[in-house]
């Protein structure tokens, strides 16, 4: 068991899986010579060259692409889109592409490949560059999609996202790649695409986060533990296929539920969530389903106004506390 | 369409400045051909135009929904295009491909069964018109999104790059294609990563109604390649020998060279945008243009004249044509419809847990 | 009092805006020589000219980037995106640049501009172009989003659209155009952005839906009538800002609601509606709230499938009775 | 970079082909201009290069948050574009833009401001440093997606056009940002419709890290207006009379003949892509040959040896831009950070109901 950080487990599965197979490659812009924008293909051009690790043009539309084509034929590219926000450029190639090959065609050709991207705010990037956009990827039928939390998610997934053979989005998060924790020594796991994790049980209440929140979820609940308050954490991990079973067994047992999401509220992710909850544990549910989301405003780069704007420990530990007072005065 | 950057005359291929040319410079002559050879391009010329006639007609009977779009007109450059691959190039091109598919080999019933929707279809009734698809011959789609194309064609040359195949990748578009800004990232990418693939722009002066010089502010197509030094030829559409050896010299510089090239293939669209499009924005005097463009009748001539088309061959293929396209209707309509069962089985090529199977009337969660 | 199409309601309404004000001006594809791909233009290059009604060459994000810039100088552009598909390729410059102008230089710019462009389905247009994705604009602080159902809506929602001072993406719809209803003669009325409207009442269940959908809700609720069943129908009308309000009052009545909607489920627009009735009208709600939307495929070519896989007044029905007897077991 | 395409030498401003030039073919001369003029451009370019010391240095000190990119290397480029533009001209820039900024009026305190994030700033603390942005002046901003300024330009030159006013645009980007599709459509629209329109290249050799040569296929960026007919001009950016002259015969021939013009300004980046960026990936050659490149070294020493820059009037320039960027700073320093109650204050324009004005803890529903 090591503890690495989030961006040092990425790294290692991709050389890994570079190692593996010869048709898995990366491409993206300043992945080569400048190690990535975020460092996360770090010494990958020195070990494996040109032809495998490939620098890209500032054309976001034209080398995802690009990348899908490669697919097509049987490769297997590993696409970095430096943010999130900068994948709008490439979006038709992702949604009327790459998620419609499989189907449009009748099957004949499936697109595997993965493109990797960091969401993630509160670095004062201001409205463009602070943006979570996931939802968009989510919707889409024929697109896979992958939210890891901590270092051991990133590299099990990662993996599976590689090996799998649709269209992966895999979303990692600024706000993570620091982070730490263990993952076993010479792990070869594979994640199961489409499964959620009940990644702490409690009684009281489930709260329910992907990506960095599932991490700042699990604060929360610690925080909430020290004052007799018993909360269930599920990571939803795939956001699409979405695991509403997961969810719902948990509401099912604690009657009731708070989502926490980095993006905005009004047709967020947490809204397929509330609304699931409320279709799946209708008779269970004690209050009403809250959602934790950003303000809905154009990202200020203020840093006052930043803070203000995203969700935090704080705000979580509100809407958790009034949920539960909540269910107080309806079934207490 | 008098006004269009047009070359007049016969044999148009024009190359960039200081290109070195390996191919002769004079319009190919049908002396110097097979006469079976030719009679061969013109049966296949025959057949797309039979084919688009019969699929006019079967879309307005209903037979055919969506969107649909002809290649009357087409069939010289299409015919001298696919005589340019060989059978383990691929092809992409956009959703005018009804002829194209045909001439990379896949049979006209499996063309005319997608027409129809039905699941011995191509593309097993997934795709439609705009969306022919067949691995076994490469034929790479059929899209419907302009410029969609293109990134995936480059990125299929990159696939052959990367192996060290000797596979070229022919990548079809037309004039209006050439403003957006896919196809200005896939050529600088194709150029600057040296991949094996023809981009070919057939110019037939228009998108729907839109004209090339009110679309292209360098209307001259072929040119466009100067921005990427990628070398661009031009060819008469019209004329399927100089379509194959312009096409035949590109597809093999470019696997040779292992480098790009733009080919731009001047065409006459007969008809309207699609089948519902009555072209009304067109002159009496452009539609006449066209008409008299019309490269199936013009190479019967040429072939007639030449003594290598006589009246009895000339019957002899419009007889099997006919049949060909008659099979392939009687094929499509007998066909049966994708069976709603499996209206689930082609959203992934791996199945995971909680796909979801939901039927409209469904609810989430199934009691 | 005319009966005219939903067509002719938007092009009326584009030859009045654009003579009352200099300002107005349209541009996209195919909307001058070609007279639209829809004939929403028709005989408007004959009569302004090509200053005011401009062909645009096929690249959507070209051209409306170039509508952002000249409504930032004070123009009132009118952008025709040809169908929904294809603002993929300019979504950069909406999300990025149109809805983040305002905000993102402290209020400086205003960016008065609508986009029109019609969703749908329903028509055999394969996988690529029988997308509704209303949702990513829908989800866009700094977006306006309206989508009317009827001729009469079109028409004064257009009106709004061209003198509001922010970007609206304004919703058509394929199904619609064809439509008729009644437009009073003269009409000059301006709709209010951001309300949704009770467009039938009805004390048995809500029935929530927007541009073709709400006309469907409305010919499920006469069927219904007809069974004795007493339907409230909900247009939603404006999707951003979104009238919870009116939404919420409804239910709080009935009890009960089904959203019917033209995109796919997961992470639909009905999601926002369900998630948020649960939250505003928990302690009235007899049974959870259903909705009815596409199946979550790459929409198949062939009619047969593509039949299947789309919301109907069949399955809208369904939903309606089953989610009435959910009540009936609960409550009755 | 010495693999570059950068031609080396003075005076390098060079046209395409067939071009008749307006302006005088040899290097401009400093003994050709008024003393007072040489020296208001020296003061413009070290109070650029003074105010970005003082940025890295204010960025270090975490008083400027977010990404953070200098136009050190660039003050020649923009001082010479900036006199080219009259006060009723419109600029876009990308997100490298304090120097543009100042040069186009801006106050040093109102940009410093920004960079704090102050309500003071001239985005009022909302943009930040990649999202300057002033009516006033016409500095239209600042945008951070590469390539995303460019049809916004173009639609401003639009609106010129349609009013029939006679301002013009300039357009400024890096020279990654000819590769992308915006690019491509924003000069095919801006040469179709006529649009008074100069688009700018800021030829420094890179992307982040990523070479011309390595990201664009036609490295030699001022042709790539070849593909629109468009006319392009690469010129000495290190020479700051040089990229005023091209930079005012372009605009003004944009401002008569009602057209786009295509300018490339050879220039370098004297340190990383943004503050934390170390540059590792430049050989200790290059990084020499940056420095050895120092616009504003450079005109000193001209100015000096000219006898124009006196010991006296070099110390007294000095001594104001160091109190004119220490004012700024304090400015910034002493301002208001924007009120949280502000928050929702520029959502939107018009007002409608049922915004959201949601804080994060809030529930949808009031209680
Ligand atoms: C991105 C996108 N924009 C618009 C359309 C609608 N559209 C379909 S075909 C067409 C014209 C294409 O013209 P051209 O490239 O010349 O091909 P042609 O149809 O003439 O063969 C347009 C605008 C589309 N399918 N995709
Ligand atoms: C669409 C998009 N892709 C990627 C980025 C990340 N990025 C920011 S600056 C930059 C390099 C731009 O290079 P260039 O155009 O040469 O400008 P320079 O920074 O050298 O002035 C990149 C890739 C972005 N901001 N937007
Ligand atoms: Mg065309
Ligand atoms: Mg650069």
């Amino acid at each position: 068991m090591s503890v690495i950080t989030y961006r040092q487990a990425l790294r290692d599965t991709l050389r890994a899986e570079m190692h593996r197979d010869e048709n898995v490659f990366l491409l993206g812009e300043e992945i080569g010579v400048f190690e990535g924008s975020y460092k996360i293909t770090e010494g990958l051009l020195k070990e494996f060259g040109e032809r495998r690790v490939r620098d890209t043009p500032i054309a976001e539309e034209g080398f995802v692409g690009a990348a899908i084509g490669a697919a097509m034929l049987g490769l297997r590219p590993v696409v970095e889109i430096m943010t999130i926000n900068f994948s709008l450029i490439a979006i038709d190639q992702i949604i009327n592409h790459a998620a419609k090959i499989y189907g449009m065609f009748g099957g004949q050709t499936s697109v595997p490949m993965v493109i990797r991207t960091p969401g993630g705010g509160g670095q004062q990037l201001g409205a463009t560059h602070s943006q979570n956009i996931e939802l968009f990827y989510s919707f889409i039928p024929g697109l896979k999609v992958l939210a890891p939390s901590t270092p051991a998610e990133a590299a099990s997934m990662l993996r599976a996202a590689i090996r799998d053979d649709d269209p992966v989005l895999f979303l990692e998060n600024l706000g993570l790649y620091n982070t730490k924790g263990e993952v076993p020594d010479g792990d070869e796991s594979v994640a199961e695409i489409g499964r959620a994790a009940v990644t702490r049980e409690g009684t009281d209440i489930t709260l329910i986060g992907y990506s960095r929140m599932a991490m700042v979820a699990g604060q929360v609940a610690e925080k909430l533990a020290a004052e007799g308050i018993s909360v269930e954490v599920v990571d939803l991990r795939s956001l699409r296929p979405l695991d509403r079973d997961t969810i719902v067994e948990s509401v099912r047992k604690t009657g009731c539920a708070v989502v926490a999401e980095d993006d905005w509220l009004t047709y967020g992710i947490g809204a397929e969530i509330a609304a699931s909850i409320q279709e799946g544990a209708f008779d269970y549910l004690d209050a009403p389903v809250r959602r934790v989301a950003m303000a809905e405003v154009p990202m200020p780069y203020a840093k006052p106004l930043e803070t203000a704007a995203l969700p935090s420990i704080d705000s979580i530990t509100t809407a958790v506390k009034e949920t539960l007072s909540a269910v107080g005065r309806r079934v207490g | 369409m008098a006004d269009t950057a047009k070359p007049k005359g016969g044999g148009t291929a024009r190359s960039t400045g200081g290109r070195r040319r390996s191919r002769k410079d004079t319009a190919p002559n049908i002396a110097d051909e097979q006469p079976k050879t030719l009679l061969d391009y013109y049966r296949q010329m025959l057949l797309i135009r039979r084919f688009e006639e019969r699929t006019a007609q079967a879309y307005t009977q209903a037979r055919i929904g969506g969107y649909c779009h002809l290649n009357l007109g087409e069939e010289a450059t299409i015919v001298g295009l696919m005589t340019a691959l060989q059978e383990r190039d691929y092809l992409f091109t956009n959703y005018r491909e009804h002829g194209y598919a045909i001439g990379k080999g896949i049979s006209p019933r499996s063309v005319m069964a997608e027409l129809y929707g039905r699941s011995t279809g191509v593309s097993k009734g997934w795709g439609g018109s705009m969306h022919m698809f067949d691995t076994q011959t490469r034929m790479l789609g059929g899209y419907g999104i302009v410029g969609g194309q293109l990134p995936l064609a480059t990125g299929a040359a990159l696939a052959i790059s990367y192996r060290g195949g000797d596979e070229v990748v022919m990548c079809q578009m037309g004039d209006g294609t050439t403003n957006i800004g896919a196809f200005h990232e896939s050529l600088n990418i194709a150029a600057l990563w040296n991949l094996p693939i023809v981009f070919v722009v057939v110019n037939n002066f228009t998108g729907m109604g839109t004209t090339v010089e009110k679309s292209s502010a360098e209307p001259e197509l072929y040119k466009r390649g100067s921005s990427y030094r990628m070398e661009g030829v031009r060819v008469d559409g019209q004329d399927v020998l100089a379509v194959r050896d312009a096409a035949t010299d590109l597809v093999e510089r470019a696997r040779a060279e292992q480098k790009p090239f733009l080919l731009e293939a001047i065409s006459y669209r007969m008809k309207g945008h699609s089948v519902v499009d009555p072209a009304k924005y067109r002159t009496a005097e452009q539609a006449e243009e066209a008409k008299a463009n019309d490269p199936v009748l013009a190479f019967e001539r040429q072939l007639e004249e030449a003594g290598i088309l006589t009246e009895e061959i000339k019957q002899e293929i419009a007889d099997s044509v006919r049949d060909e396209v008659t099979d392939a209707a009687d094929f499509a309509e007998n066909s049966p419809h994708p069976e709603v069962s499996t209206l689930f089985d082609y959203t992934y090529a791996t199945p995971v847990p909680n796909e979801s199977r939901r039927m409209p009337a469904d609810p989430v969660f199934a009691e």
